[in-house]
């Protein structure tokens, strides 16, 4: 058997992450990025994947037992490893070059990949693209639109956040959900699996993320991303960056350092958008690559939101009750 | 093996029966396979019908490695049924010098590893085997273990049902030639039950080869097995890649139940008439 | 005397033959679930703690618990139901009326043993979606705007997906029983006059009666637990208890209320598991052979 | 029109005329022929007895008029109507198979009711049926009773009541009694004449081994030998005529000698002893001699007045040393070895108060007439 | 030490010597009771035959020596060694049972090669052992075909041969000829006689229902009733002066009336018939008259010097009308009901040439020294 990490010296370490920068073919984010590190440090990185929340309770339960070094998820679960008690407390080489919203004040965690929430439209049955939210009541969509459930899919809590941003607190929100519940199909757990419904015209909108659905729509055509605008008439959108953190009592902390500051190097920051198609953490890496360009057209005038996540982490729970409550599922 | 007998003697109600066979066969088992078959195949799927026909997804699987997962997958699946058939079948067998109420009350028991949602499955071996006396977090062995686990509740069931049918003259009979009880189990049991034994090894096969939910909890990372690569691929909208993999998942398993099912045909038998 | 001591301990030992699988399943499988139990009752934390069944009463307040707890029971019946009218139809064709590729096509079913559940979900979803193929023959035949179905997120979505990945269940054991029916006592019902239906009833269904119970009784058992297809079928208001596990569990980290309503899962799948047992025993008491 | 109309009377709870006929019919199982070329007729009303060794296809033959074997050529009648196609329910068929394949989880009752249910008997009646059925096979009070729980003849009787209590138009028995003590199956048979005087119509195919059993309840013998019928005729003429060896020795017990004709009314065994022979004709070359063993006598013949004398015209007198004493209660059967071929006759006498001795010298005696020559073979 | 030697010789491929001991054994099913205190000794080397009406409990009896029944009290002995809790592989025994139970997934060979294998015969004896096993029931040529693929006989004589292969101290049959035909059942019966000779050692506990079986092949015969032993002795003692009526009749045939008393060496019948029994110094009231049917004559009894005269010392003339004709091949069964009783006695005489008419007014005789008065019951 494999025991991962049972000898603390060898040249290895373990990342835990939420899927999305791996790629079955081998031309993934993750793939170039570990062999290129191999190849400098001679540490070979294993790799284990899955939901964002799934990759921390993972975390929590094997505390008593640690083997994962590095963890890499979204917003609001690093928080949520943070508060378990999960995390060790590293700030890598370049993470000063990292927004303030986007890195722990403690140290805990940095992004290391951004990525933003984003809306579908099948562009064959949606010529425009709706505006604001209020366009998504129209009768056309029931039965037609569907986002992905809250707290069950990272990107379905984005729109939550987005939502509580936009409409400027909870109520107003959870009103909103109500009349929009009209339209939608019903829970999803996936928001991935939303994409090819709408290509499809199965669903006429919904909801994604950008850098998932910059690269979907290169095998469906008929997507469309669009940002709708809350009250305040600007279209604004969630930032759901890859944050990362050391894990407390990794079995090879050292590596996992190395490893941190190496994902924040120049380097492999510019290849986030060019192999990853998501956008550099640090904000200072401006990429020329044909992806970054097609990403920063789609992200033109969108206002980015950072929510303070240590708030929403806190009251997550509520937030997914009150709209449970308001939609009735 | 068919029936040396037919039971049913007109052709119409023959016909008939077959094309009820085929009216519910088609659209709930063959339209679904056939679908995922031909995503696989597709370079999109917008319309009721897919866009056009590539085995670019199929190139695609072969640089990575899927043939790593496919195998992992082939391996657990092998052991945790040769395992839980082991387990299910030893207590199927044993259970019957029990008592009526104890033996029902093993069997119960048997059952209840399928109770139990297989989240919690992952996440509660997580938490017992991260912790002294078991350190298994992190090992091929939890997953293999958590697949037998999962699926011994069938085998046993199988085993079991197939006990209640067997007649007990041949037992006795055996016995009364000289043949220790582990001969009778051997030799005279364990054949007779081969039918059953045969479809619970399938069965237990094919669970463990697709099954996901407890062990995206608890694989290691040097023993990824196919379905977390499938989920992995579709849940980030790669739909076609995934079809790919299914496709691939499921001809394996197929091709693995139809060598097995070999085995049954060879040592069926229908009692004489 | 001494005989008879020793055949008292080959008895024993006899029965003694359980341990060492009980013992497996015990360390294996009962200790982490007995964690489970413990996590449940103790809210502050795992192992640490005063015992407290506040969890417990936290999470039967809920009105989400109360409706997918009877979601969970409504769609694991029906399915059960479904899934052992399909199973015994399809396996008894293949048994009894076979036709060339007839047992390929049986074997063809298994292969949805092995199909990861949230895939069958996306399948139905291609033929039977609003624009899938089902509905898009449909209009293209008629020239309606529309196609007749539209159940994918209902609960009947979930019923449908339930049926078609669990019938293997049924139809494995049903095959199995088949093909040790005594073609005796099939003769001779025909020779006194019965039609097939009544062969089928009386004769076939009692004795493939273990095999079908087994088969259904993990069903049930198993529906009380898919979790998959009801997660990713996404159909309005269908929570069940395996669901809310997880959401409890992933998204709240709330661990100690999915170990709540994982206990109650449990309970609630062993219950149903014994009436169902109890029920064929009352109707089906005198099968069986001697043992 | 002719079809149909059968069709429905079948339908309607079975063809109620009996008579079979089997009309060259040919079984095989893959490569083995089990039924070969087979004809024989059953007339409506008539009680035929199925003898032959273990393996010949009497089996198969029952089975073929039930509709379990499909003939790869020829064809079965029943009343009359080619049923070669029809299913076994509309045969109208009652049979007692050699395994008596009970259902295991239905009790006695049950068991004996499932016919009448399948044949749509109005409820009220089956009850009393049943209950007749089993009480014929002195098996009430077994009604609650599962098969497992009975002795191996109680389910036989079981099976044998409940193919009666359909009142099938062909009765189709394999070995029915074969489990059950000689008193029981008097009183069977006793029943089975009874129903079969009752039922006018119904026809009885048997399968037994018990000859005391075929020529008791038969009305004809059909004798088979490897998967052919060898010969078919009353109880009395294969008896007394057997047209073969085989069937002498099928039909009753039978001494067969090889022997060769030497004249019009002698053959001569190996070794040249001479023996007289029913007059017939005569023949040329090989035959076979049968003698029944209670046919002859032990010691001198009797002469005309009572005391023996080896001088009673057509009587044959041999001598030879006892090789064989059976006792059956009843009677001693004495096996004597002839010099100088050393075959061996049987004689079965009445009990002997001072039986001989092995080895000891002794005298047979068989009248003439009571030799029959058969065609050669046959001889163990 | 004793029981640990037992052991020891029972693993090395089970008891030996022969001899079966049942000592008070009882079993039950449940409430039903069906083997009551059951005592009886085969000793070894002994042909034990087993009669008794179907359901009486013998093939229970059998299983409990096997050891598939575990008796609620009493103990089962084999070679003097208690078996009551040994397990049936321990035991040593061979058996055939009713319903073959052959191994329906082994070819004919493997399952008579099962036992010697079970037993750790060496490799290279097994192929002999079975092809003389097969060639015994004249099953050679069948080795290579599945149970399912056999005949009833067939089948039976496999069950046969799989359990002589072992070469058993002690052989259980359950009625194991019964699917064999006159012929065959004759040459098995030899074999078994030839195979007790061979092995000296080996007791035989044999259930049938064919008398002549048991006449002719066992030491001794046990008569069960109701699971009871009725009685116990060599053929002829219980033949010639059976215990009660109810053995008289399942030793032979014989016709029960019932009688009282009346002098020393006479019984009257219902009516007032008065009959000359064999004397045995009388008794008091009810009793039972046993004759056997082949020892009565039809017409009157012939005279000293051979014509017939009613005058005969000791002989008993009865008068009577025929109410029954059956026809035996080598024998007439006549039945005759007597005035004023309308009591029926059934003769069996050698074949009529010409049988009287049905209600025919007729004669029938037989000596006082052939009427045994029984204890009073079991008349029909
Ligand atoms: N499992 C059982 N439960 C209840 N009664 C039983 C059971 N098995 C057998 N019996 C009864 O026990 C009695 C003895 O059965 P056994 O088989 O010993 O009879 P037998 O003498 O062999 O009869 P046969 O000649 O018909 O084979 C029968 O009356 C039978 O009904
Ligand atoms: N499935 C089979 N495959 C091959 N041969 C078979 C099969 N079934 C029966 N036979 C053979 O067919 C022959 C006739 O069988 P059948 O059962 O008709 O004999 P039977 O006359 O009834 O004999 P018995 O008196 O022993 O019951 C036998 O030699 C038997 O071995
Ligand atoms: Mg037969
Ligand atoms: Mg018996």
């Amino acid at each position: 058997g494999g025991s991962a990490g049972a000898d603390a010296d060898a040249a290895e370490l373990t990342v835990y992450s939420a899927d999305g920068l791996k790629s079955e073919d081998g031309s993934g984010f993750y793939d170039k990025v570990f062999a290129q590190f191999t190849k400098r440090t001679g540490i070979k990185v294993k790799y284990v994947e899955g939901g964002s929340g799934e990759m921390v309770q993972r975390l929590a339960r094997e505390k008593a037992n640690t083997k994962a070094d590095v963890v890499v998820t979204l917003p609001p679960f690093i928080q949520q490893a943070d508060g378990k008690g999960l995390l060790g407390t590293y700030r890598p080489q370049g993470s000063e070059g990292v927004a303030a919203g986007d890195k722990d004040p403690a140290g805990k965690w940095t992004a290391v990949v951004n990525n933003y929430l984003c809306f579908l439209r099948n562009t064959d049955k949606v010529k425009t693209a709706p505006r604001t939210w209020d366009d998504l009541l129209d009768p056309r969509y029931k039965g037609k639109l569907q986002y992905s459930t809250p707290g069950v899919a990272g990107d379905g809590t984005a729109v939550l956040v987005k939502a509580l941003h936009d409409f400027g607190g909870k109520d107003a929100a959870m009103a909103y959900f109500k009349r929009l519940q009209e339209n939608n199909v019903g829970p999803s757990s996936s928001t991935g699996q939303l994409a090819p419904k709408t290509d499809k015209g199965e669903l006429l909108v919904a909801n994604g993320d950008v850098q998932m659905n910059y690269a979907t729509m290169k095998s469906m055509p008929r997507l469309g991303i669009f940002f709708p605008a809350g009250p305040a008439g600007k279209p604004t959108t969630v930032a759901m960056p890859y944050a990362a953190g050391l894990v407390r009592n990794a079995p090879h902390a050292d590596n996992a350092r190395k490893f941190l500051d190496f994902l924040l190097s120049d380097d492999v920051q510019q290849q986030v958008s060019s192999v990853g198609g998501g956008f550099p953490a640090r904000s200072a890496v401006r990429a020329d690559d044909p992806n970054a360009k097609a990403l920063a057209e789609i992200m033109k005038g969108v206002e980015i939101v950072r929510p303070d996540w240590q708030d929403i982490d806190k009251n997550l729970a509520s937030y997914v009750a009150a709209w449970k409550q308001a939609t009735g599922s | 093996m068919p029936a040396p007998y037919s039971l049913v003697h007109g052709r119409g109600a023959r016909w008939a029966l077959r094309a009820l066979f085929l009216v519910l066969f088609l659209p709930l088992f063959a339209l679904p396979l056939l679908v995922i078959a031909a995503a696989s195949f597709a370079t999109g799927w917008s319309g009721a019908l897919p866009n056009g026909a590539t085995t670019a997804h199929y190139a695609d699987l072969a640089r990575g490695d899927s043939a790593d997962a496919l195998l992992v997958s082939l391996l657990t699946a092998a052991a945790a049924s040769g395992l839980a058939l082991l387990t299910g079948t030893w207590a199927a067998l044993a259970a019957q010098a029990l008592p009526r109420r104890v033996r029902r009350a093993v069997n119960a028991l048997f059952v209840l590893p399928v109770a139990v949602p297989s989240v919690v499955v992952g996440l509660a071996f997580l938490v017992a085997f991260s912790e002294p006396p078991l350190l298994l977090n992190g090992t091929r062995e939890i997953v293999v273990i958590a697949h037998t686990v999962l699926v011994t509740a069938f085998a046993h069931q199988s085993v079991t049902a197939a006990l209640a049918r067997l007649d007990p003259a041949y037992e006795q009979s055996a016995a009364s030639l000289g043949a220790s009880p582990a001969r009778v189990l051997w030799q005279v049991k364990l054949p007779l039950l081969l039918p059953s034994l045969t479809a619970a090894a399938g069965l237990c096969f094919a669970l463990s080869m697709g099954e996901l939910s407890a062990t995206m909890m608890l694989y290691p990372p040097d023993w990824l097995p196919l379905p977390v690569r499938i989920h992995a691929a579709t849940d980030r909208g790669a739909l076609f890649t995934g079809a790919a993999l299914a496709v691939v998942l499921m001809a394996t398993t197929l091709a693995v139940l139809l060598a097995v099912s070999r085995i049954r045909s060879k040592a069926s038998y229908r009692q004489p008439s | 005397m001494t005989l008879r001591a020793r055949a008292g301990r080959t008895g024993m030992m006899r029965a003694g033959m359980i341990l060492p699988p009980v013992l497996l399943l015990a360390l294996l499988f009962l200790y982490p679930l007995a964690l489970v139990v413990r996590d449940s009752l103790s809210p502050d934390g795992a192992g640490g703690g005063a015992l407290s069944t506040r969890a417990y009463s936290d999470v039967f307040g809920e009105a989400s618990f109360r409706d997918a707890l009877l979601n969970t029971i409504g769609i694991a019946a029906g399915a059960t139901a479904g899934t052992l009218v399909l199973g015994f139809v399809l396996a008894f064709v293949v048994a009894f009326v076979p036709f060339p590729g007839s047992r390929a096509l049986s074997r063809f079913i298994d292969v949805f043993l092995a199909f990861p559940s949230f895939l069958i979900t996306l399948a139905l979803l291609f033929v039977y979606g609003t624009v899938g193929m089902a509905n898009g023959l449909w209009t293209d035949v008629t020239g309606a705007s529309s196609g007749p179905f539209d159940f994918l997120h209902t609960p009947w979505g979930v019923l449908l997906a339930e049926v078609t990945y669990f019938t293997p269940f049924v139809m494995r054991p049903l095959l199995a029983a088949f093909a040790q029916t005594e073609t005796a006592q099939l003769e001779a019902a025909a020779s006194l006059g019965a039609r097939p239906g009544r062969i089928v009833r009386q004769v076939v269904l009692p004795e493939a009666l273990p095999a079908l119970a087994a088969g259904g009784g993990l069903v049930l058992v198993l529906c009380l637990n898919e979790f998959g297809i009801v997660l990713f079928t996404g159909a309005k208001g269908v929570t069940t208890l395996p669901t809310l596990v997880y959401g409890k569990a992933i998204l709240d980290g709330d661990y100690t209320g999915a170990c709540v309503v994982a206990v109650v899962n449990v309970a609630l799948s062993a219950a149903l598991y014994g009436l169902y047992r109890m029920l064929l025993t009352r109707t089906g008491a005198h099968r069986a052979r001697p043992v | 029109m002719n079809v149909r109309a059968a069709n429905v009377r079948a339908m309607n709870g079975g063809i109620r005329n009996g008579g079979i006929r089997f009309d060259g019919v040919t079984v095989a199982y893959d490569a083995t022929v089990v039924l070969d070329d087979f004809d024989l007729t059953v007339e409506p009303g008539e009680v035929m007895a199925l003898l032959g060794p273990s393996g010949s296809g009497k089996t198969t033959a029952l089975r073929a008029v039930a509709g379990f074997v499909r003939p790869r050529t020829g064809r079965v009648l029943i009343g009359g109507q080619d049923v070669t196609a029809l299913p076994p329910h509309r045969r109208g068929i009652g049979m007692v198979v050699q395994q008596y394949a009970l259902f295991p989880h239905m009790r006695v009752e049950a068991n004996v009711a499932f016919g009448l249910k399948a044949r749509k008997v109005p409820r009220g009646e089956i009850a009393g049926r049943v209950a007749e059925a089993l009480e014929m096979t002195g098996m009430d009070g077994f009604a609650e009773r599962y098969p497992r729980e009975l002795s191996g003849g109680q389910q036989q009787r079981v099976a044998i009541a409940r193919a009666l209590a359909v009142r099938p138009g062909v009765l189709l028995l394999d070995e029915p009694l074969s489990a059950l003590d000689a008193r029981l199956r008097a009183g069977m048979l006793t029943e089975l004449a009874r129903l079969h005087r009752e039922l006018p119509g119904l026809s009885m195919l048997y399968v037994t081994h018990d000859q005391s059993e075929a020529l008791t309840l038969a009305d004809r013998i059909a004798v088979m030998d490897r998967a052919r019928l060898r010969d078919c005729g009353t109880p009395q003429s294969l008896y007394r005529a057997p047209g073969s060896a085989f069937t002498a020795s099928f039909v009753g017990s039978a001494n067969l000698l090889a022997a060769r004709w030497c004249g019009e009314d002698a053959v001569e065994l190996d070794g040249g002893v001479r023996i007289r022979v029913r007059g017939s004709g005569g023949g040329e070359g090989e035959a076979t001699l049968c003698i029944r063993p209670h046919l002859i006598g032990l010691g001198e013949p009797p002469g005309p007045s009572g005391p023996p004398s080896p001088d009673v015209p057509d009587m044959n007198v041999l001598h030879g040393a006892v090789t064989g004493l059976q006792w059956r209660g009843a009677s001693h059967r004495v096996t004597v070895s002839l010099p100088p071929s050393g075959a061996e006759l049987t004689a079965e006498v009445r009990e002997l108060s001072s039986p001989p001795a092995l080895g000891e010298k002794v005298s047979v005696h068989f009248a003439a007439a009571d030799a029959v020559v058969l065609p050669p073979g046959g001889t163990p």
